[in-house]
Order: C-alpha cells, then sequence, then structure tokens
C-alpha cells in the first residue's frame, strides 16, 4: 500500500501561488457583486468559488497528491449532496405543474 | 497460514505511536487520513442540507434575499475571508514543516493559524452584535426590526439561515482552535515528527475544510442580490 | 358505516373499483410468490436436509442465465404495476374541468366545511350522488390530512397552502372521515362522517338548514369590511388592479413572471401582497395577515371569483364549475361564524 | 454438533482482565460489541413494553387505558426507541463490530478509541432521550413533522431530537470505521471478492450511516433552532416550508431502513451458506445487490410523501426508482433459495431463524410495492397498512436476521451453546405471533384504520384483537432467548472453535477468540464459503 501523501513534499512556492490566487478570486468576486450582469452575477461568483474550491483541496489539502481513493470520497460526497439538491429541486420546480394538466 | 507477513513487518523500525492493530506506520497513516476524508465527506452533507434551505427560500423569495442580504456590510466578511484564507496558507506551511520536520516552525505556524482563527471569529462576533443592534435576530424572543416591514417574514427566513449557516461555522472554528492546541502540545512535547505527523495533517483538513465552507458562505450571504440593491 | 367486522372496505366512488383491483392484483401476485418462496424453503430444507453431520453441499458457484432471468422478470412486473399506478394516481391528482367546489379548512382537531351556496359542516360532510366534488383544502395550524377510506382518496392539509382532492361519490350512505395525518393530542379524534345524498335529497339539503349568505355573498360584505373595495373598483379607478375576471387568467407581474390567477394566487395577494406585485401598480397593497382567517380568505376568494362583467364569460373558466353563485341562494343573510 | 470434552481456551477475550474498568474503557471490538448488547438489549425491552402498552390500548375502540395524551407519547417513544436505539445499532454495533475484523483477518477495527467513543456517544444520547421521557414525553411521532413539532407540540422534543442527533453521530462514527477498517485492514489474500457478504452488506450499510446520517443531523438542528430561538424554516407563518422538513428528514430515514435491513441480510447470506455447507449462488450479485440497495435506495425517499404536497412529477421519478430497489432484494432472495438447492441443509436453529427471515421479509417487502403504487399509496399511507409493511420488514426481517445471527455466533461470542430444541421453538413461536400480531393490520390498513390512532370505530375491534392476542404469543417468543441464551452463559455445553462446522475465518481462531483475535495474521488462500472436497456418501 504505498502511498504518497506522507512523501510528497509540496514546495512552498505552490502554496503562495495559490493562496494568491485565492485572494483573487475574493476579490473578483466582491467586484463582481457591485456590478450588475443580470442572472450571471450569480452564476460568476459561484464559479469562482467552486474553483476556490477545487484549488484549496487540490493543493492545500494535497488531493493532487494522494491515493485515488481520497478522490472518490470527494467526489462521491459531492455527488450524494447533488442527489440531495436535484431530487429536491425537482419537487420544487415541478409544483404547480398541475395546473396546466 | 504463514506467519511471514507479520515477521517481516515486526522488523521495521517500531515507532513508539504505531498502535498495536496496525502492521506498520504507514497504513496507521493511510487509515487516519482515509477516515479523516470520511469524515470530511459527512461534513459536507451536513452543510449540505442547510444550503439546500438556503437554495429553496432564495428562489421562492429572490426579492427579500437580495434585500436582506444587502443589510449585511460586506466589509467585515471580506476581511474574514482574506482572514482565513490567510489561516488557511499558514496552516499549509504548518504541515510543510511538519513534514521536513522544522519544530520552531510548526509551532510558529500553529500559534499564527490559531491567532487568524480568533481574529475570524473576534469579526464573526462584532457583526453579530451588529446585527443584533439592528434588530436582524430572527428569535430569542427579541423584535426583528426589518426596514422594509413588507419583507420582514421572508427576510426573517434569510436570517435564520444566515444563523445557522455562520453559527454552525463558527462552531466548527471553535473545534478547530482546540484541535490546534492539542496539535500544538503535541508538538511541544516531541510526540509529532517526521514519521508520524499525520495528526497535524488531519487538523489541516479540518481547517481546510472550515475555509472551504466559508468561501461559499460568503458570496452567497453577503453578495447575492447585491446588484439589484446596492445596499 | 357497517357494523360487524369487514373485510374489505365499502367502495363508493368512481376511482374506488380502479384502486380496488390494483389491490387485488398486488395481493394475488404477493401470495403467489410468497407461497412460491415459502415452498421453495420448505421443499429445500427437507430434501436436502443434512443427514451426515460431515457432510457438504453440493458445488455450485451461480449462474448468470438465472441471474438474468430472475432481475429482469421481476424488473418487467414491477414496471408495469408503476404505469398501472401511476394512471390511477394521476387520474386521483389532477381534478376534472368542471367539478362542485367545497372548501375545507382542517385545525386541531375538527373540520370545518363550507359549501359555495353558503352551508356550513363540521366534521360533516354533505355531498351528492354523481357530481365531481372538488375539496380546496387549507389548515389553521399543524398538517392533517382528509381521508374518505369508501373513497380511496386522501391529501394533506397544509398550513399556508391550497391541497385539494376530488372524487364522485357513487352510492348514497354514510362513510367514515378521517384524519389521516398526525396532528397532536387528538388526532384520533378529528374525524367525522361523508353523507353521501340522492341529488334530489342534496338539493333539498342544501335548501333547508340554515339560511346562510352564499360564500359569495360572504366574501362580498368581507370585502367591504376590509375596505379592499376603497382601492379594488370595477371601474379602474382604484389605486388597485380591476378584480372583475380576474379569475383563471395569467397576469404579469412586476418582475417579468407570468402567473396564472388560481386560489393560491389570491390567497398569497392577500396575505402578502408584496410577494407578487402585478406589473404596473405600487407594491401599496396592506397585509391582510392576521386580519382575516382562513375562512375569511377562502369567503374573499369565492367572491373573487364571482367578480365578473355582464357578459356571460364564466364558461371559459375552468376549475371552478359547481353551481353558479347567486343562482339560488338569497345573499342577504349576513354571514354567521359557527 | 460439539461433543463435550473440548474445553475453553484458557485465554480469551472474556477472561482478559475481569474487572468493570476493564470492561467499560476496552478498546477491544469483542468486548465493546457486548457493551452494545446490553444497551441496545435494554432498549428492545423498553420499546416493547411501549408496543405492550400500545397493544392494549387497541384491544377495545374506546380509548380507555390510557389517555390520547399519553398514547400519542406511547407510540412515539416506542417508535423513537425501536428504530434509533435498538434497530439501527444492533446488528451493526453488535455483531458487525464483534465479526468484521475476525472475517477479514484483522486485529481489531481501524480506530479501537473511536469506537469506544461511539459506544458512549451512543449511551449519552440515549440518556437524553429517556430523560425526555421523564420530563413530560414526546408527541411528535418518531417522524417528527413540522409544523406541529415546532410550533404545536408541548411535549419535550428538544431533549429527544437533542439525543437523536447525538446518536447520530455514534452511527457515523461505527460506519466510518467500518470503512476504514475494510478497506485498509484486510489480511493478505483476503480480496474485496473473498469477504464474506456480511462484510459487504456492512459496507453497504457504512456508506448509508456517512451520507445519511449528517441530513437528519442538520434537520435536527434546523427543528430546535426553530423551536428553542424561533427561527422560521419550517413555519408557514413566516413563509417557510414544511415539506422541505419531510425532504430532509426522509432523506435521512428512507436509506435508514435499509441500514436497518442489509446487515441482517448479511447475516442470512451467511447463515444459508453455513447451514447448506455450501458457497453462496451468485456470491457477487448478491454484493453488488447490497451496494445497489444502498445507493438507490438514496433516491426514493420521496415514496413517503405522495400526498404531502410534494408535485406529481416528484412523486412519479420516486415511485419507479422505488419499484426499481425491489429488484436488488428479489436477487438476494432467489439466490438465498438457490444455495439452498442440493446443500446440506442443517436444522438447527440458525437454519429456522433463515427460513422465517425469507419468508417475512417477503411479505413485507412485496407490500412495500403496494405503497410504492402511487394510485395505491394514495389510500394506504398512513393507515395500518403501512405499520404492518414496516413490522414485517423490520421485525420480522431484521429482527428475525438479527435473532438468528445471535444464535449462530452465540458459540464464538461466549464459547458455549445454548439449547438447540429450545432455539428452534422459539423461532417458531416469533414466526406465529408475529404473523398473527401483524397480518391482521394489512386488513385493518385496508379498511382505513388510520394510524396513531388511539380509538378507532369498532368494526375494527375482531382484528385489533387478533392483533393484540399475536403480540403476546411474540412476547413469549421473545422472551424465550433471553432465559436460554443467559442460562447457557453458565451452563452451556462448551462449543469448540467450530461447532457448526462452518467455514470463514472466524471459525478458525478459538471460541473466545484471543484479545487480538488471532494468534497469527492469517494469510487467505480460499474463495468465500468454499467447504473442502464433498465428503463422500453425501447423497443429493
Ligand atoms: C427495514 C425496513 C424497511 C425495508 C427493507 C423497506 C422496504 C421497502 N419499502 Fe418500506 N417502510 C419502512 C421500512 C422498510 N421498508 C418504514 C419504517 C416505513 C414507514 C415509516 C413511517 O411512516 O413511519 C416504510 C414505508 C414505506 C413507504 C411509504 C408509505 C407511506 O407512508 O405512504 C413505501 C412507499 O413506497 C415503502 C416502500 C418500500 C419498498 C418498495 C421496499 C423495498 O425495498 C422492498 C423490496 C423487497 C421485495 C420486493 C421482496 C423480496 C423480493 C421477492 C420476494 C421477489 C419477488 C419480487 C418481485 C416480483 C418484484 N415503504
Ligand atoms: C424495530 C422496530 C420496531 C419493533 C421491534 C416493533 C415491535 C412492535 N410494534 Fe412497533 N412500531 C415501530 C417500530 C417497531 N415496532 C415504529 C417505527 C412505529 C411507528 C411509530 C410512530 O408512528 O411514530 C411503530 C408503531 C407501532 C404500532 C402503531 C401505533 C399507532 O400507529 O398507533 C403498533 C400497533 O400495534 C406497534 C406494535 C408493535 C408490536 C406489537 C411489536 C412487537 O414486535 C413487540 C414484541 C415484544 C413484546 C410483545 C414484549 C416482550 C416483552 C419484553 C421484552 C419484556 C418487557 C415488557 C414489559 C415490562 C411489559 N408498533
Ligand atoms: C391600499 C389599497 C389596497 C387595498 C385596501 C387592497 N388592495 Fe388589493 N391590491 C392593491 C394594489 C396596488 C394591487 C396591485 C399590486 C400588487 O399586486 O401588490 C393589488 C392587488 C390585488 C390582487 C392581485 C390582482 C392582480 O391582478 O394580480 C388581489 C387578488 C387583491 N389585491 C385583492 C384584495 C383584497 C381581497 C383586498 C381586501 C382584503 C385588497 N386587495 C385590499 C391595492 C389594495
Ligand atoms: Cu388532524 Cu390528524
Ligand atoms: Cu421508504
Amino acid at each position: 500500500m504505498a502511498d504518497h501523501s506522507q512523501h510528497h513534499i509540496v514546495p512552498k512556492s505552490t502554496y503562495y501561488l495559490i493562496f494568491t490566487a485565492l485572494m483573487l478570486g475574493t476579490g473578483l468576486t466582491w467586484w463582481i457583486a457591485t456590478i450588475d450582469l443580470g442572472a450571471m452575477n450569480n452564476v460568476i461568483m459561484l464559479s469562482i468559488a467552486v474553483t476556490k474550491a477545487t484549488l484549496v483541496i487540490l493543493f492545500f489539502m494535497h488531493v493532487k497528491y494522494s491515493p485515488k481513493l481520497t478522490g472518490t470520497v470527494i467526489i462521491g460526497a459531492v455527488f450524494w449532496l447533488l442527489i440531495m439538491l436535484v431530487m429536491t429541486m425537482n419537487d420544487y420546480f415541478t409544483r404547480d405543474w398541475l395546473h396546466f394538466g | 497460514m504463514s506467519n511471514a507477513a507479520s515477521v517481516a513487518h515486526d522488523e521495521q523500525q517500531h515507532h513508539p505511536r504505531l498502535a498495536h492493530h496496525f502492521e506498520s506506520l504507514e497504513q496507521q497513516t493511510d487509515s487516519s487520513l482515509f477516515g479523516m476524508w470520511i469524515f470530511l465527506a459527512t461534513e459536507i452533507l451536513f452543510f449540505g442540507g442547510a444550503l439546500m434551505a438556503y437554495m429553496i427560500y432564495r428562489r421562492w423569495y429572490p426579492d427579500a434575499f437580495a434585500l436582506a442580504s444587502s443589510h449585511i456590510a460586506i466589509l467585515p466578511g471580506a476581511i474574514n475571508t482574506a482572514v482565513l484564507i490567510i489561516s488557511s496558507l499558514t496552516m499549509a506551511l504548518a504541515v510543510h514543516a511538519a513534514q521536513t520536520g522544522e519544530r520552531g516552525k510548526i509551532l510558529f505556524f500553529i500559534v499564527v493559524t490559531m491567532i487568524l482563527g480568533a481574529a475570524f471569529l473576534g469579526i464573526k462576533g462584532y457583526e453579530y452584535y451588529e446585527k443584533y443592534a439592528e434588530g436582524f435576530i430572527p428569535g430569542l424572543g427579541l423584535e426583528f426590526r426589518f426596514p422594509e416591514p413588507e419583507y420582514a417574514k421572508n427576510a426573517q427566513i434569510f436570517f435564520s439561515i444566515y444563523f445557522v449557516l455562520t453559527g454552525l461555522h463558527a462552531l466548527h472554528m471553535i473545534v478547530g482552535l482546540g484541535l490546534m492546541t492539542w496539535m500544538f502540545i503535541w508538538v511541544k512535547d516531541g510526540v509529532i515528527d517526521t514519521q508520524y505527523y499525520a495528526p497535524i495533517e488531519i487538523v489541516g483538513l479540518y481547517w481546510h475544510f472550515v475555509d472551504i465552507v466559508w468561501i461559499f458562505l460568503f458570496p452567497l450571504l453577503y453578495l447575492i442580490g447585491r446588484h439589484v440593491h446596492h445596499g | 358505516m357497517r357494523s360487524g367486522t369487514p373485510l374489505f372496505p365499502e367502495a363508493a366512488s368512481t376511482i374506488a373499483p380502479r384502486v380496488d383491483a390494483l389491490y387485488l392484483f398486488l395481493v394475488g401476485l404477493t401470495a403467489f410468490m410468497t407461497i412460491l418462496i415459502a415452498a421453495l424453503v420448505v421443499i429445500f430444507m427437507i430434501k436436502y436436509k443434512r443427514r451426515d453431520p460431515n457432510s457438504i453441499g453440493a458445488r455450485i458457484h451461480g449462474g448468470m442465465a438465472l441471474e438474468i432471468i430472475w432481475s429482469i422478470i421481476p424488473l418487467f412486473i414491477v414496471l408495469g404495476i408503476f404505469v398501472w399506478a401511476t394512471g390511477i394516481f394521476f387520474d386521483i391528482a389532477r381534478p376534472p374541468a368542471e367539478t362542485m367546489n367545497i372548501y375545507a379548512t382542517g385545525k386541531q382537531w375538527m373540520w370545518k366545511f363550507q359549501h359555495l351556496d353558503g352551508q356550513r359542516e363540521i366534521n360533516e360532510l354533505h355531498v351528492p350522488v354523481g357530481r365531481k366534488v372538488k375539496m380546496i383544502m387549507t389548515s389553521e395550524d399543524v398538517i392533517h390530512d382528509l381521508y374518505v377510506p369508501a373513497f380511496r382518496v386522501k391529501a394533506d392539509v397544509i398550513p399556508g397552502r391550497y391541497s385539494h382532492i376530488w372524487f364522485e361519490a357513487t352510492k348514497a350512505g354514510e362513510y367514515h372521515l378521517f384524519c389521516a395525518e398526525y396532528c397532536g393530542t387528538q388526532h384520533s379524534g378529528m374525524i367525522g362522517k361523508v353523507v353521501v345524498m340522492e341529488p334530489d335529497d342534496f338539493q333539498a339539503w342544501l335548501s333547508g338548514g340554515v339560511q346562510e349568505g352564499s360564500l359569495a355573498s360572504a366574501g362580498s360584505k368581507l370585502f367591504q369590511d376590509l375596505a379592499c373595495n376603497t382601492c379594488h373598483r370595477p371601474d379602474a379607478q382604484g389605486r388597485g388592479p380591476v378584480l372583475q375576471n380576474l379569475f383563471g387568467k395569467t397576469v404579469t407581474l412586476a418582475s417579468g413572471e407570468n402567473v396564472v390567477v388560481d386560489e393560491a394566487y389570491i390567497r398569497e395577494s392577500i396575505l402578502t401582497p408584496s410577494q407578487k406585485v402585478t406589473a404596473g401598480f405600487q407594491p401599496t397593497m396592506p397585509t391582510f395577515q392576521g386580519l382575516v382567517s382562513e375562512e375569511g380568505i377562502l369567503q374573499l376568494i369565492e367572491y373573487v371569483k364571482s367578480l365578473k362583467t355582464d357578459m356571460p364569460v364564466s364558461a371559459v373558466r375552468p376549475n371552478t364549475g359547481g353551481p353558479a353563485p347567486n343562482e339560488n341562494t338569497p345573499a342577504q343573510a349576513p354571514p354567521t361564524r359557527n | 454438533m460439539s461433543s463435550s470434552t473440548v474445553a475453553m481456551p484458557p485465554t480469551h477475550y472474556l477472561n482478559n482482565g475481569l474487572t468493570l474498568k476493564s470492561w467499560l474503557f476496552t478498546k477491544d471490538h469483542k468486548r465493546i460489541a457486548l457493551l452494545y448488547l446490553v444497551a441496545v438489549t435494554f432498549f428492545f425491552m423498553v420499546g416493547a413494553a411501549f408496543a405492550v402498552a400500545i397493544r392494549l390500548e387497541l384491544a377495545t375502540p374506546a380509548g380507555d387505558l390510557l389517555s390520547d395524551e399519553n398514547y400519542n407519547r406511547v407510540f412515539t417513544m416506542h417508535g423513537v426507541m425501536m428504530v434509533f436505539f435498538f434497530l439501527i445499532p444492533a446488528v451493526p454495533a453488535i455483531l458487525g463490530n464483534f465479526l468484521i475484523p475476525l472475517q477479514i483477518g484483522a486485529k481489531d477495527l481501524a480506530f479501537p478509541k473511536l469506537n469506544l467513543l461511539s459506544f458512549y456517544i451512543y449511551f449519552v444520547g440515549s440518556l437524553f432521550t429517556m430523560y425526555s421521557i421523564v420530563s413530560g414525553g414526546l408527541d411528535t411521532g418518531w417522524t417528527f413533522y413540522t409544523p406541529f413539532s415546532t410550533v404545536a407540540s408541548t411535549s419535550a422534543v428538544v431533549p429527544a431530537a437533542l439525543g437523536i442527533f447525538i446518536n447520530g453521530f455514534s452511527g457515523i462514527l461505527t460506519g466510518l470505521n467500518f470503512i476504514v477498517t475494510i478497506h485498509k485492514m484486510r489480511a493478505p489474500g483476503m480480496t474485496w471478492f473473498r469477504l464474506p457478504l456480511f462484510v459487504w452488506a456492512h459496507y453497504a450499510t457504512s456508506l448509508i450511516q456517512v451520507l445519511g446520517t449528517p441530513v437528519l443531523a442538520i434537520t435536527i438542528v434546523l427543528v430546535a433552532a426553530e423551536r428553542i430561538f424561533g427561527f422560521g424554516l419550517f413555519n408557514p407563518a413566516v413563509g417557510g416550508d414544511p415539506v422541505l422538513f419531510q425532504h430532509l428528514f426522509w432523506f435521512y430515514s428512507h436509506p435508514a431502513v435499509y441500514i436497518m435491513i442489509l446487515p441482517a441480510m448479511g447475516i442470512i447470506s451467511e447463515l444459508v451458506a453455513a447451514s447448506a455447507r455450501k458457497q453462496v449462488f451468485g456470491y457477487t450479485f448478491v454484493a453488488f445487490a447490497s451496494i445497489g440497495i444502498a445507493v438507490i435506495g438514496f433516491l426514493v425517499w420521496g415514496h413517503h410523501m405522495f400526498v404531502s404536497g410534494e408535485s406529481v412529477y416528484a412523486a412519479l421519478v420516486f415511485s419507479v426508482l422505488s419499484f426499481i430497489v425491489a429488484v436488488p432484494s428479489a436477487v438476494k432472495v432467489f439466490n438465498w433459495i438457490a444455495t439452498m438447492y442440493r446443500g446440506s441443509v442443517s436444522w438447527e436453529t440458525p437454519m429456522f431463524y433463515v427460513a422465517g427471515f425469507i419468508g417475512l421479509f417477503a411479505i413485507g417487502g412485496l407490500t412495500g410495492l403496494f405503497l410504492a403504487s402511487m394510485g395505491l399509496d394514495v389510500h394506504l399511507t398512513d393507515t395500518y397498512f403501512i405499520v404492518a409493511h414496516f413490522h414485517y420488514v423490520m421485525v420480522g426481517g431484521t429482527i428475525m436476521g438479527y435473532l438468528g445471527g445471535i444464535h449462530f455466533w452465540w458459540p464464538k461470542i461466549t464459547g458455549r451453546m445454548y439449547n438447540d430444541l429450545l432455539g428452534r421453538v422459539s423461532a417458531v413461536v416469533i414466526f406465529v405471533g408475529f404473523n398473527l400480531t401483524f397480518f391482521p393490520q394489512f386488513v385493518v390498513g385496508y379498511l382505513g384504520m388510520p394510524r396513531r390512532y388511539h380509538a378507532y370505530p369498532e368494526e375494527f375491534q375482531v382484528l385489533n384483537v387478533l392483533s393484540s392476542a399475536g403480540a403476546s404469543v411474540l412476547a413469549v417468543g421473545y422472551l424465550m432467548p433471553l432465559f436460554y441464551l443467559a442460562y447457557s452463559l453458565k451452563y452451556g455445553e462448551i462449543a469448540g472453535d467450530n461447532p457448526f462446522g462452518a467455514v470463514g475465518l472466524e471459525w478458525n481462531t478459538t471460541s473466545p477468540p484471543p484479545t487480538e483475535n488471532f494468534k497469527t495474521t492469517p494469510v487467505v488462500t480460499w474463495e468465500a464459503y468454499e467447504y473442502p472436497t464433498p465428503v463422500e456418501g453425501h447423497v443429493v
């Protein structure tokens, strides 16, 4: 069960790079929030958030250098969250379809 | 049944922290990191439930939510975001120091991370106080005073979610501070070394997770709908 | 309602025989599968009983063909059941176009019914044979559930919202009416009866008893009392939109969304007017939350529904059949609260 | 069967330390399993006492024994105790805890301290819930529907909910422990497809625990916030949606019913193989059926809400998926039966429980199809038909499996044998009593008798009396094992390492096993349930 997580040492420069990206992302989100792009505001802000989260997971949390199993756990959890969101939303979005029937 | 396998392992350096039921420190480290990730998976679903409530009511009451969100000052939230990201960096550096065995640096970065965490909680506390002063507490028998009374009811839902989410997040931070105190002691006592630093890594994972939660909470609670009502 | 020990419920609505047919099919399937399984278990236990304490079973790993067969066959059986059952469900869930409407309000722990003509009942519901009846239901406190076993229908009755069931009774008689969603201490006391009458008897019942104004007329009175009429005027001179001919129409909101005006929409307009502001108007309408009871809201809804210009437009509206308001009841009597 | 000449091993986990402290602070998974055994049995008794009260009250149509208020508290606590404190922990925390390390050839679970912590969390959770019984009871039903539970109920909702919240973490941590153990602690040669099906079933169960329970936790937080602070997420008076609560609740609680049945199915797979001395027919299908049930089981929760005001289109999706989840269950049933075919079927106690399980689970599962049928569920939901359905699967299914497992592994756990005849008699009594109790409820349910009713119309009485009479037979059946198993602890025959002549790593160590399970780490070179070459003279 050789595994890299404990041997691979991420260079500090990578950490600084990621840190800079996260800070920029935060600034960008704030700026986007103040301008009016219609529905795109939310889409962009959430995309930035997802990107930031991915960076943290991959580098700060070393998932890029970890066994596949770790990635599977994360993807599994997010997928299960999506199950909950999608199937519940399916109810909320179609509640008044009955009126057309 | 051969016992060659177990004999082979016994020859390996027997680390004092190797628990009796593991064959090797590597298996032990692997297991504990894997366990931590599963725990974080449960956390995703835990916060996910509240997030779902947020999504549904935001769709039902877009105006009330946009208005309510615009009553929250961005600045403290933004500062807190920065504070948390910096603390994530210092946490990562603490793990790095643990990997390279620089004990002084581990201690330093743990302390810095803890100070940043405390700063976050301080700012959060100040924000809570502001909400209290403005009358945005949706319960506790306090009067909920929303400037636009016709939206008051649904704004109350927004603030309910706001307090649940930020409250749970803050609770996680407090737990994190406790864990880091523990790690501080372990590093000081020499429990942690370059062979055995999984505990620090695990606390690091936890701390980064808490950071990720905030990465989502900040736009969702403070910013969304902001462009409609310039608060 | 019967005495003795029945083993099968009475079927007194058009949907009941269809539900029963599906039920009996499933009972048959269950009996068949259970007997088959039980028989195999018993036969194998006897036939292959261990006689020598050291014996072991034959070496069989499995069989792909068998696995596929016994996955696919049940799959098709259950999908068949799904289609059958869903067909019935959609007929239960979607009321037909022309129905006679009755309003129901649940509260801990009683049922209140209001007929369009103004009759009110508590824990007793009179309906005629052969008419499609739609119950429009809401609750004043917690979730209840209106259940008439003989009709095989039920639906949760939810505060803040309208739900409905519909049925067409086929047999005169008295049937149980239960609250089927647990709602607190006297949940089991929140029961009553449905009295199904021949149409003539029903007409007689409608016109007998205490004469009250029709629902719409009670609503009309409320409309004055609450001063709605200061803003909503038939001549487009008021601060609010004209409500004549509104029901069933599609209106455009300030947010650009289009909504169909139904009971729920009117209810919302009264309780949370700023939620959905009609395009072209200021959100000046005050909320009437707390000023008007759930029953009052139902009366107002019925009044708004009854508002028409002189043109005979009633037929174009879906969902609102039933005796046209003002038809056979004098609208003078003031509404009395039960 | 074993002969009385064999002796107990000189040292084993039971005599490795006899002080109270050596038990209460043990990190040995086998001892923790026994701690759970005691606690879980206790909560079964509490739940059963409430069941007795229910059946006594319902023997007559009028509400005469208990007030309506108390009746509501009784059935609520019956449900809460049975579901959260008895059935969900029963198989995983007792048998799973005891057997998983043994079956995969590990010395312990991956996190022994966490395992002990889980037990104490469970214990603390139960204290909160017990506290709610004495401080005014709980009258919301085990489903806690809002807005009743948040706004209207005057009973002790918060302590009970907190108890369930805390208890949830016990389940999460146990599941987490199992997953890591199964991934990382298998003995050399113990590949995934050599794992006993019991382990597969627990793997699937653990997935549900880990992914479902946190949603229950946040739901309880929201309910508590609404009750304590007056937040309004589920309160229509401020624009909240009570149906959202139901989504969140059932997102956990439907998968939870598979937390209850999957481990029992795992037991049945083991028991069928051991009773027939034969490889489980279609091993891989049975293994993947467990995973399939766990995954698809997460997609069907809305079938509890067909009449709740959820959209009919959402209902349609939930309905079809509910039907699909029945297929892997069918696969399992058929494979068990096929396993018996040309086996060497023992007539010892465990096999009697297996037979009971298969029959009762078939009825319980098939009546689940009635409920997944939307048009029919409109009539059946919230009637006694539901009550009968879930008792068939939970009591007829899981408890049968659980008791079968206890009887099968009892000699491994204690080193002693119980009286096999009494064992078989108890299985039959339970089977008969069970059917007498719950079959009439299907009938009275289709007649329309609503559940959670403390008084009911007179025409339902005969069926209810039958049901109450059955419950007393059932009580005898459940009390019997309590006595003869306790008796065997001291007076039972010494069982020997492998009294049933079964295969599986747990039978390759002493009974009871030593503290670290095996003298040397086993190396697995055989397939699951591989019995040695046929003994000559066996006729098929
Ligand atoms: C151990 C617990 C357990 C298990 C395993 C199940 C299994 C199933 N349940 Fe059950 N259920 C509960 C416990 C359980 N349930 C509880 C506690 C409630 C009520 C909660 C409350 O409201 O308080 C409930 C309620 C419930 C409802 C909601 C009813 C309502 O409130 O209106 C529904 C609806 O679809 C349902 C369906 C099913 C289905 C389709 C299965 C399937 O998984 C069953 C699959 C099994 C089989 C099908 C049998 C085996 C197969 C064969 C014998 C082969 C032949 C098969 C075919 C031809 C297909 N259940
Ligand atoms: C694992 C779960 C489990 C188990 C084992 C049982 C076991 C039993 N249940 Fe349970 N039941 C539920 C789970 C369970 N139940 C749930 C979840 C509900 C829904 C609650 C709700 O609506 O919120 C419910 C509801 C429920 C109802 C419906 C109440 C209502 O809706 O009004 C009824 C009615 O008959 C009932 C009866 C029984 C009976 C007779 C047993 C029998 O099997 C019990 C057999 C045992 C004995 C008969 C006792 C043996 C005696 C002892 C162990 C000694 C202790 C005794 C004394 C001190 C007197 N149960
Ligand atoms: C102060 C004036 C005022 C009063 C009093 C008032 N309304 Fe309104 N009403 C309005 C305005 C303005 C609108 C349009 C803006 C909106 O939708 O909120 C409106 C909208 C409505 C609508 C939606 C109409 C549409 O076309 O979408 C209904 C239904 C309604 N009101 C019913 C009532 C009832 C019933 C009452 C009395 C209980 C009442 N109103 C009292 C001003 C008033
Ligand atoms: Cu109303 Cu139950
Ligand atoms: Cu379910």
